[in-house]
């Protein structure tokens, strides 16, 4: 993980301000940054007040950073790059996840976060719990992890 | 003897975060923790993946005293 | 324009962390922000110092929000959409433009923020002057406006 | 007399911003524009755009006393 990598399990609120003006490089024209915040409503569990996120603590990192790696790989002209997830209590209207990156261009600033955040959501040992009205259980939508082969490895 | 971690519907499942299981295996650990904790587990497991100290690995794979081996059912981070 | 967007030409910095937090809606799980900063380095313009944005002031707004109307036809979902823009100098690294939107699921939020990036420098009269070492001139890669018919109208 | 503005280029190629300019239709004032600040606008017309009052207008369009026209070369907003 270089210095222009910011990779970040948290349990506090995600520094979106810090983060955004680190992201900047002066040879990049363009910055993406998608944040995924807790919503009041997922599919039929209204009124959600807030979301608790559980994960396999010493290895959200190390894949946030197998990532990276891999998305340098695809689109080397990417200047810097961040991926920073919470953990713990997230309530309504708060960013559980945050993606940005400075590229060149502005294409490519779009590509690598959405590839970044659907890589993420399939592959970082992370779960969530939803905190509904009259109910609590575990995020719809999960992804089975990927098997032995398909995961990235840093040297593919 | 080798540590087996749950997390999330797994957790819930065996209403622990973690336990110590023999098995010279990953294989054999994997089929004695699901033999321990029934059958709620047992209908987890085509979803779930198998880690060994953070890595996926295969049944085959042998176990050492202090691994960790972490039964991950689907995540949804994000 | 509702309240529900936020259309601004600006000689100040653009308010980023601002624009964050106000984009945000409980029914809504996404938020893409996109800005356009300003580049070291211009095709072979080398050493840029900064730009300078001169826009014909008083239709910059009225078209900005022909395209958050265009915009919110296209993805109804849209929560809250942001539209902002730079006039005067602004210099390296500093964001001449920033798109934001919020919407329930993520892949309509790239989509509108890279629709809305896209079509804005496509349709809005504004001209970049870039200052670069021994040399000052207008922007590389300007876009003809559109022909009375292909500008995209509130009513269609 | 309505007043026709100079952006971007435009504006380096006539040396001001804003003028005043007789005729009875958009192409009419376009055409006298053209012919005042000579080569460098005209060949800059081809890309350019021209707005009557903010809006695309086609040189048909009758001008009124205090219609604003702008001369719109391409655009690098952004």
């Amino acid at each position: 993980m270089g210095h222009d990598d910011w990779i970040e399990l948290t349990s506090g609120e995600i520094p979106l301000a810090e983060i955004a003006a680190w992201v900047v490089r002066p040879g990049c024209g363009a910055v993406d940054i998608f944040c995924g915040t807790a919503r009041e409503q997922s599919d039929d569990r209204k009124g959600v007040e807030r979301l608790e996120y559980e994960a396999y603590e010493p290895f959200v990192v190390p894949k946030m950073s197998e990532i990276a790696t891999q998305a340098r790989r695809r689109w080397p002209q990417v200047g810097r790059l961040a991926l920073v997830h919470r953990v713990g209590p997230v309530v309504i209207g708060e960013a559980s996840v945050l993606i940005a990156a400075s590229t060149p261009h502005r294409p490519e600033s779009f590509d690598v976060v959405r590839w970044c955040i659907d890589t993420l959501k399939a592959t970082v040992p992370i779960w969530k719990r939803e905190i509904w009205e009259g109910g609590a259980d575990w995020g719809l939508h999960a992804q089975v992890l990927p098997e032995v082969a398909e995961v990235p490895g840093p040297d593919r | 003897m080798p540590s087996v971690l749950f997390f999330g519907p797994a957790r819930d499942a065996t209403g622990t975060r973690a336990t110590l299981i023999e098995g010279r295996t990953l294989g054999e650990v994997v089929a004695s923790t699901v033999e321990r904790y029934g059958e709620e587990l047992a209908r987890l497991m085509p979803t779930c993946r198998v880690w060994l100290n953070g890595e996926p690995a295969t049944p085959e794979t042998p176990v050492k005293e202090n691994d960790e081996i972490a039964l991950l059912p689907p995540v949804s981070g994000g």
